[in-house]
């Protein structure tokens, strides 16, 4: 058992055209980068994105989209980026928007193996159309079904060899969810820490999900909005 | 003659009550974290996994892997926590979050709301904004009375992609304080200068107006 | 907002006859001590407990069980308990038995907000009689309903002021499930630390899930199992 | 002349692959853990809420905080983690797990497996059995081919309150090793110096025997 890589280009080397990967992240934050830049030299295309968001013009999953590499992107915001929207106008790009937690709740079914959800998010809305819909408790909820991935790419603060993982601040947000999804879950991160280095109790992903781990490079962690106080 | 964005987000703060959790949505709602009154303790939840949201940083001390759920950079307090998205959402489902404040393109006067789509223009997506609507005992829209074409916002259908149905409570204008009752918009007060006859004009949706209507008090 | 109270009998004032509980807890590992010892003081009755096992004869639930203070158990498994075996079989207590990971994810269910969850646990036993079934992918389903309970009472290993709450090793088990399900959570912790005292990091219970909090007293951890292997 | 429960144990451990992650019921399965054979790395998942279960602590380091799903105190090894019950069964409800071992009063000849009442006796309920034999891939059963009256325990149909239904793969008894198919219990090997008659005897349910049957290896 060794879940270990050298790098991103081996992480991902066996994810080929017309697969459908998840990618953690809420906009740049906690996106897989190297992972993402190994996508973008292999050159896969066709590929169905499972992302909160498609990140901007010059990175994240906008590199892919730079590439022409995505076929349909599934996600709840995809705002901030223009080559996006042209793809999108013009037909070359598929989109599917999912309200967000949702998107979470179906990323965590498929971890739990639960086949399917209810949620209120969406009853009596476009959303809800050609879905089933319940009342319980005199309230509507839609089912959604579990995501089905071939691949996660998650992003994470500390891993062992093991395959555990332990998300950082903000940063965690959908890749535990994605970590646990995934059939084939490849997580980077940013310290890969030697066998039982890890405590136990702050493991946020046991390493039975991840099946191969690497430290990532030179991380850029670009800022979206970056909002500051003066000294006080 | 109606009031400020600042304005309307100060008002807002006066339903604040100590010990609630709220979920502050972008735009006029974000900006009722400056006016929390001396005393009411509130925890502030950004769903993209954070309780306890502190102010921004101070310039230099940006972390790049703390942001609310507008992207922006902010801090922690004592007492906060992280969380992942699906227990975000878990949370705000099960009803933890006491008030959920967010801006709207309509309300009906049954409560529902349109805030995420526009036929015609490019949409970006509905983020987090159906599960909120579709979950939060409390809401409360923050939003300008009419629109930029001066177009009553206040409806009796919305005309609108709906983002949720029957869930708005309240909602909270720059020229009236409104609630959503089963027979209709209800006028609870007036922006300071505004008249009755004001709001009148500029809601679309059946208004109710019982006895006198106060000024909004700020203090 | 105050969640902080002196001890367990003024964290549980509010219990009265004929609620429905959840008490946290695998066997005796990780039970609220403190919170079972205050309601056999205060005595009241017709409780429906909602607990993976029922203690032992003079521990755990097994105190409750001797001041007949129980009227149903809603359990995966009661083994362990010559008096709780003689009430049900004098039908003086009702029992209810659930698979373990039902009886899990039933909980996860209500702090989750979702009214029902599907599971393959029981389906084509008895545990399926009158349940709705539902094939997803080749394969049965049970349609389970989230529990509502008025009262969780669990047990964590750190606490702090605004209710967040942090396990230990297996003594996690149904703790912060039964933390998130509750609608009104009592948690009793056996150090409570100042207000900030937690890297929130490492929080498994956010506070907004926890309405009361207390520093326990004079835990006993009785191990039920005392399994040991020789110095090698 | 059939196999100790320790040796049945030992069989089974031959089962096991590099990488395993498994799930060992109380009992014979427990005993599994004392012979993984060297150079095959395997993390014991406990449904308490532990991954990577070490062996019993050395005495005076109990710690009651720290126990398996028997209820029996453990240890942890490097790289271990912790988690609540929900996650546990989400992991074998997503067929996370490789290998489910565990005991049975009865199985069936369709892979049907009885193993958590019995009519008229005090039932102490299914524990985690039911959401083991209805989730995991890959199950193999412990036990003895007979219970104390000499009677078989491999059926055409339980007649004990189910488990779990058509989930059961392998079967390992004292005196014998068989696979469930679609057309019956399929002999793989006997336990040393036991004749096939008397696995066909001892055996209730429909019996494949094909070609020679190769006795059980230990080592």
């Amino acid at each position: 058992m060794n879940k270990v890589v050298d790098n991103a280009d081996n992480a991902i080397h066996d994810i080929t055209d017309g697969v459908i990967l998840m990618l953690g992240g809420f906009g740049l934050c906690g996106i897989p980068e190297n992972s993402i830049a190994a996508l973008v030299k292999k050159g896969v295309k066709n590929l169905t994105c499972i992302s909160n968001n498609a990140g901007v013009d010059d990175f994240g999953i906008g590199l892919m989209l730079q590439q022409k590499q995505v076929k349909k992107m599934i996600s709840s915001y995809v705002g901030e980026n223009a080559e996006f929207e042209r793809q999108l106008l013009s037909g070359e790009l598929e989109v599917e928007l999912i309200p967000q937690g949702t998107l979470a709740t179906r990323c965590m079914a498929a971890g739990y193996g639960m086949p399917a959800i209810f949620t209120p998010a969406g009853a009596g809305t476009e959303v809800a159309a050609g879905k089933e819909v319940r009342n319980f408790n005199g309230k509507d909820y839609l089912l959604e079904y579990a995501f089905d991935a071939d691949f996660a790419l998650v992003k994470a603060w500390k891993g062992d060899p093991d395959g555990n993982l332990i998300f950082k601040a903000t940063a965690r947000n959908f890749n535990p969810l994605m970590a646990m999804a995934g059939k084939i879950t490849i997580a980077e991160v940013e310290e890969l820490v030697p066998k039982g280095g890890l405590d136990p109790n702050e493991i946020h992903v046991p390493g039975i999900y991840v099946h191969r781990i690497f430290e990532g490079k030179n991380y850029e962690k670009r800022i979206e909005q970056r909002t500051v106080r003066k000294k006080e | 003659m109606g009031l400020t964005k600042e304005q309307i987000a100060q008002r807002i703060a006066k339903e604040l009550k100590d010990g609630y959790y709220v979920n502050l949505g972008i735009g006029i709602p974000t900006l009722v974290a400056n006016y929390i009154p001396e005393g009411v303790n509130v925890v502030l939840q950004s769903e993209n996994g954070l309780l306890g949201m502190g102010p921004f940083p101070i310039e230099g001390h940006e972390d790049a892997d703390l942001i609310n759920a507008g992207k922006q950079t902010i801090t922690t307090l004592h007492g906060s926590s992280f969380f992942d998205s699906a227990m975000s959402f878990g949370m705000i489902r099960a009803g933890k979050v006491d008030l959920t404040v967010l801006g709207a393109m309509e309300v009906s006067e049954q409560g529902d709301i349109a805030n995420w789509k526009i036929p015609g223009k490019m949409v970006k997506g509905m983020g987090g904004a159906m599960d909120l609507v579709a979950s939060a005992k409390n809401i409360i829209v923050a939003m300008m009375h009419t629109n930029p074409k001066g177009a009553s916002k206040l409806l009796p259908e919305c005309t609108l992609p709906l983002t949720g149905v029957k869930c708005i409570k309240k909602i909270v204008t720059d020229i009236a304080v409104l609630d959503v009752t089963p027979d209709g918009f209800q006028l609870l007060e007036r922006a300071p200068g505004v008249s009755v006859e004001e709001i009148k004009e500029k809601t679309s949706g059946k208004l109710i107006v019982e006895g006198d209507i106060p000024e909004m008090q700020f203090n």
